[in-house]
């Protein structure tokens, strides 16, 4: 295929779609399958039977990837010619066929469709997900009607790579795993390097609780991230690439790997992409469980089939990377937005977002917020409009306590810094990071001790076990923070644990124990309150601690508390 | 001169351990003499005192906090006394007295005094204080001044450490009398 | 084991294992014996045989070439791989921050009360192995868990409980979640 | 061979290029806390004793794993690090069960004599006390997991100088454990070839011969530097 096969394929197909009648959409990913998407879609196909041999050929059901708003599936997308879009939520197979039916008949349902400008929607700017909800992600022709590796037929028959490592450069676009390199600056150096090979890397191992967008990007739109990353490839003079998806992520696997085949089938990828000389070949890798992994080195042994340990840098992996060679390793969603920037150019993307952050984010945004679900805005939008415009604010009358970032490498952000623009910058500056963007609203009962304790835990069981700092630091961090929500602190241990995570983060081998004691730090400083009324007055604001532990100083006056053998005879 | 200096109110402790640490601080022989020519041993297993007095100066604490009444005199310890020194590893390390945190209190209690012959153990007859889930250093329980290590520490060490306090200068002992074991 | 299985039943047993490990050696070759593929054999294997015992990880340890402590420490790094048989329902608990801070800690601990098992562990009478998960990534359905493979949302401690019981016993000991 | 200048702790000193800058730093008579390395095995960078300030780095370089580079500032002491070295050290003694006064390494112990040397007077955190076994399965040696520190120099020197490979590390995090095979008895190994390197180069009381009591154990990591100039420089001819 050529590139303009490409285009005649996918003006074929566009030719196609604008004939139908109707295209439902609806929303196939796992909250909405779970919700009941399946039994929709089924009663779906059923009214679909009865129709009638006119009406049959100008309808079509598309199962999609993900739409956003998770808490309200299932979600039905009607799209008619000539006519605005409709999006119906919650919707029961009845719902469904009533609504399908009255389209069909040109009625107006008796279901209502969300307002046409549901904040939900209205408050995004789909770059990364600008595809989500809007293919069947298992069909490659929906993709290519809808513009996929047109960027990168464009690419590898109008630029040098020089010329696109620069244009990326000049988008300003920055790695959206949560370290937030310039991505443009890496893949110049590992196209300046020297070598007989060169590997091109996706991190799709999501292992921030409570963040899902690779996993949403992967399983509802795989060529964008497959068209990124052969972009990345020339750009870089790679010829194989790999695809690390985390092993909670089956269905994300099974859909890479169809896509890998069909884009290879159609010789969008392997030898000779798009009649063009460059070769780029893409093996997919499934984790096998341990967030660590997720550290660029560590997801490196990973695929080499190791345990998956950290090794020092520098050597920075577009030095040394995988099996010696320099290596280029981005994160899924940066992968995804390479493409939009090749086609519609870096000065639109930079005109997204901010001075320093530009285009936009994607977050999962979900705890205690009324939508939630996966979004993506500009960089800079104030941590209130996602909480309150697009989230709809917290359920049942709650109050906001705190916005956790980063997982367990970021903090909780407290009320009085709800305007604060969330962009790489700020929200460091409030001792928080991006991370690689799940966004978890906390209530008042949340207690941020616990929620430290929570991460801590997590970080001590993920450690790899390397380094001296992670290994034993995570525990004894975890032991102070036990002791502290469960009463048996003492003043002295808040010192012992602020020390004490100082070191983890400075001696850390690798950036899991170098951000392991962020939450505990960050909350400590926004909520230090918190922590002295669990030490000093016996008491947890949020009602969650048992706080039934007594200090090992008044062991003496509670000696009922150690004693074993009762007087029983 | 030497007559109107005050003399040195000096206290041993024997916690949880096995006595060697006092036994050298006998080993020091005839510094001892020249030690208490300057201090005054008021408390410890080497004198007849019941009560731990009050305004000690210098506390040599040997073995580790096991149990409800070492906490409760160490805490009482830590309000009399200017200088308070872990003395040995059981105080500065939990040492051999700690081995026993690996296993449960429990099925400690009775593989000691209920799987042999005695059929009540003296924990149920509230003769024994309780034991403490874990057997912890001194410093964890109250705040120390000086470490000591060594098991036993040397008599070298002791006279340094000791003659350093009673002259009135800082501690630094060089690093091989600092080492455990 | 202390179950003796006939004659004929053994050779059952002894058939269906060397199926298993025709499946095996089909993952091997397909990945060429590449050492780097360790990983990916691992999953090939626990898919087939349910877990991993020292048996099948010898054989991959021969297979790839690999020394077998390289190989045990590989498999025992990763969360998913499991040198224990599952019991006859798999619950995942997801313990993602979401979850967490939607109640997960609750669940679990009405599970390991009910089922008499810590979470990691599978009950005495194998009817259940519980897992803790990191976070499935389904943070909108809090607090979600995977039974047998199978996603339930919004759980409550009793509605898990519930569908344990609810859950006929598969004999399959992986759920096919992909083709 | 070129050589390449730098500075350490203010002195403008010279280093062979392509050092480490561990050895560079030892080469100045400067002694650098180390337990994870040893001369003549792949760096690791684990123990994060060797840390050390370089101008221009935001963060804190092991100088084992760093190569020594031109007109690099280093700083290897200072109130930080030396704090920090403390502190890693307090670490490692709360991890596991290092009771010297019974241990067959006592007196003859890396870990023991950097307490000493680094000041290391006592333990700030809680000692975790993990129940840990002892594996004397082997004929000639035994392996007292209650002593290891995981520094790994026996997976190394087992791989990289035996090459048999038979030590390794099952599990993670604070649960990693030293393993010979597939976790089984040391004395039921196939792989072992009883060479005793890796007893040799253990730091600490971990890694014995059998029969020795306490404090009698005293490794000798000379024969390493040796075997391996023989072979690599070829001084040993035939």
């Amino acid at each position: 295929m050529n590139t303009v096969d490409l285009q005649h394929v996918a003006e074929e197909e566009q030719q196609r779609q604008q004939q139908l009648n109707l295209r439902l959409f609806l929303c196939y990913s796992t909250p909405c399958l779970s919700a009941g998407a399946e039994r929709v879609k089924n009663a779906l196909d059923g009214l679909c039977d009865e129709l009638d041999e006119e009406q049959r050929p100008t309808l079509e059901i598309v199962a999609t990837g993900c739409m956003g708003p998770c808490s309200r599936g299932p979600l039905l997308r009607l799209a008619r010619c000539d006519e605005p879009e409709e999006i119906y939520e919650k919707v029961t197979p009845e719902m469904a066929c009533n609504i399908v039916r009255a389209a069909l008949a040109a009625q107006s349902a008796a279901a209502e469709p969300l307002p046409s400008d549901f904040p939900f929607f209205a408050c995004q700017t789909l770059i990364a997900l600008e595809n989500n909800g809007r293919i069947d992600p298992e069909q490659i022709i929906h993709s290519i009607a809808r513009g996929a590796y047109s960027s990168l037929g464009h690419v590898l028959h109008e630029m040098t790579p020089e010329q696109v490592c620069n244009e990326i450069t000049r988008s300003g676009l920055r790695g959206r795993g949560g370290g937030g390199y310039p991505t443009g600056v890496k893949w110049e150096l590992v196209r300046k390097a020297q070598a007989e090979r060169k590997y091109v890397v996706a991190n799709g191992d999501e292992g921030d609780p409570g963040a899902y967008m690779d996993r949403t990007i992967m399983e509802s739109d795989p060529h964008r991230v497959l068209e990124g990353m052969a972009i990345a490839g020339y750009a870089c003079g790679a010829e194989q690439g790999y695809i690390y998806v985390r092993g909670e992520y089956p269905l994300a696997a099974a859909r890479l790997a169809k896509a890998i085949k069909d884009a290879e089938r159609r010789g969008l990828l392997g030898s000779r992409v798009l009649d063009s000389s460059f070769n780029f070949r893409i093996d997919l890798r499934v984790g096998a469980g341990a967030f660590v992994c997720g550290e660029e080195t560590a997801l490196m042994t990973s695929i080499m089939g190791r345990r998956g340990q950290p090794v020092p840098r520098p050597p920075y992996p577009a030095q040394r990377g995988l099996w010696g060679f320099p290596t280029l390793i981005n994160n899924v969603e940066t992968f995804a937005s390479v493409a939009p920037i090749m086609r519609e150019g870096a000065e639109w993307f930079a005109g997204f977002g901010t001075e320093k952050s530009k285009g936009t984010k994607v977050f999962a945004l979900c705890g205690e917020v009324v939508n939630s679900g996966l979004i993506e805005v500009q960089m800079g939008t104030s941590l209130r409009d996602i909480v309150f415009a697009i989230g709809g604010g917290l359920p049942d009358g709650g109050t906001f306590k705190a916005a956790q970032t980063g997982g367990p490498s970021g903090g909780c952000i407290p009320a009085d810094h709800l305007d604060t623009p969330v962009d790489y910058e700020s929200l460091q500056a409030l001792g928080s990071i991006m991370g690689s963007g799940g966004l978890i609203v906390m209530n008042e009962t949340s207690c941020m001790p616990d929620v430290a304790k929570f991460f801590m835990e997590f970080c001590m069981d993920e450690s790899c076990g390397k380094c001296v700092p992670c290994r034993v630091g995570t525990i004894e961090m975890l032991e102070l923070l036990t002791r502290i929500t469960d009463g048996s602190a003492m003043d002295e241990d808040l010192q012992t644990l602020e020390d004490l995570c100082h070191l983890v983060q400075e001696t850390s081998l690798c950036g899991l124990g170098m951000t392991a004691p962020n939450p505990v730090l960050n909350t400590l400083h926004y909520f230090r309150d918190e922590y002295l009324a669990h030490i000093r007055d016996n008491r947890c604001p949020a009602g969650v601690c048992r706080l039934d532990q007594v200090p090992l100083l008044k062991l003496p006056e509670h000696a009922e508390q150690l004693t074993i053998f009762k007087e029983e005879h | 001169m030497a007559e109107t200096v005050k003399k040195i109110r000096l206290a041993t402790v024997w916690l949880g351990g096995c006595s060697g640490c006092h036994m050298s601080l006998l080993d020091l022989d005839e510094a001892l003499i020249d030690l208490l020519t300057r201090a005054d041993l008021v408390y410890g297993p080497l004198v007849d005192a019941k009560k731990y007095p009050e305004d000690v100066d210098i506390c040599l604490v040997e073995g580790a906090v096991t149990n409800v009444e070492n906490l409760e005199l160490a805490r009482h310890i830590r309000t009399n006394t200017r200088t308070v020194i872990s003395f040995g590893d059981c105080a500065v390390t939990g040492n051999v007295t700690s081995m026993r945190n690996r296993i449960p209190v429990s099925d400690l209690l009775n593989a000691v005094y209920h799987e042999v012959s005695a059929p009540i153990g003296p924990e149920a007859l509230k003769v024994l204080p309780a034991l403490l889930k874990k057997v912890i250093p001194l410093h964890q329980a109250i705040k120390v001044d000086l470490f000591l290590p060594g098991c036993p520490p040397h008599p070298e060490r002791i006279a340094a450490v000791l003659q350093a306090l009673v002259n009135g200068d800082d501690v630094d002992l060089p690093a091989d009398m600092r080492t455990f074991g | 084991m202390t179950k003796m299985p006939s004659n004929e039943s053994a050779t059952n047993e002894k058939s269906s294992h060397e199926l298993k490990l025709q499946l095996l050696d089909k993952a091997l070759k397909k990945c060429q014996y590449q050492q780097d593929a360790l990983i990916e054999v691992l999953h090939t294997a626990q898919e087939t045989f349910g877990h991993l015992d020292e048996e099948i990880l010898d054989y991959v340890s021969i297979q790839l070439k690999l020394p077998p402590s390289w190989v045990y420490g590989v498999a025992t790094f990763y969360n998913f791989f499991t040198l224990e048989p599952q019991g006859d329902h798999v619950c995942v608990v997801c313990m993602g921050t979401a979850c967490y801070v939607k109640g997960a800690g609750d669940i679990i601990a009405r599970i390991e009360q009910e089922f008499d098992l810590k979470a990691g562990t599978t009950a005495a009478d194998n009817s259940l192995t519980l897992v803790s998960a990191r976070c499935l990534g389904n943070c909108s359905l809090a607090p979600m868990l995977t039974l047998d493979g199978a996603v339930l949302g919004k759980q409550t401690p009793d509605s898990t409980v519930a569908a344990i019981r609810e859950t006929p016993a598969t004999t399959s000991v992986v759920s096919e979640e992909t083709s | 061979m070129s050589v390449i200048t730098l500075t350490i702790n203010g002195e403008l000193v010279s280093a062979r290029s392509g050092q480490s800058l561990l050895e560079a730093i030892r080469d100045q008579g400067i002694s650098l806390p180390t337990l994870c390395y040893l001369d003549g095995l792949s760096t690791r960078g684990g123990c994060r004793l060797c840390l050390v300030e370089i101008s221009g780095q935001a963060r804190l370089q092991p100088a084992c794993t760093t190569t020594a580079g031109e007109g690099m500032v280093v700083v290897t002491h200072n109130d930080k690090i030396n704090r920090y070295r403390k502190m890693i050290l307090e670490l490692t003694f709360a991890e596991r069960n290092h009771t010297c006064a019974v241990c067959v390494s006592n007196e003859h112990c890396e870990l023991q004599t950097l307490a000493a040397e680094l000041g290391m007077d006592h333990v700030r955190y809680d000692y975790l006390n993990p129940q840990l076994g002892i594996d004397i399965s082997h004929e000639k040696y035994g392996v007292d997991h209650n002593r290891c520190i995981l520094c790994l120099r026996c997976v190394r020197v087992c791989d990289e100088v035996e090459g048999a490979h038979t030590w390794d590390v099952r599990h993670r995090g604070i649960a990693s454990r030293v393993i010979t095979d597939l976790n089984r008895p040391w004395g039921e190994s196939e792989s072992c070839t009883e060479c005793g390197k890796c007893v040799e180069v253990c730091p600490t009381g971990a890694l014995f011969d059998k029969g020795m009591s306490v404090g009698e154990m005293k490794k000798k990591t000379n024969f390493l530097r040796r075997i391996l100039d023989g072979r690599e420089k070829n001084q040993w001819n035939r």
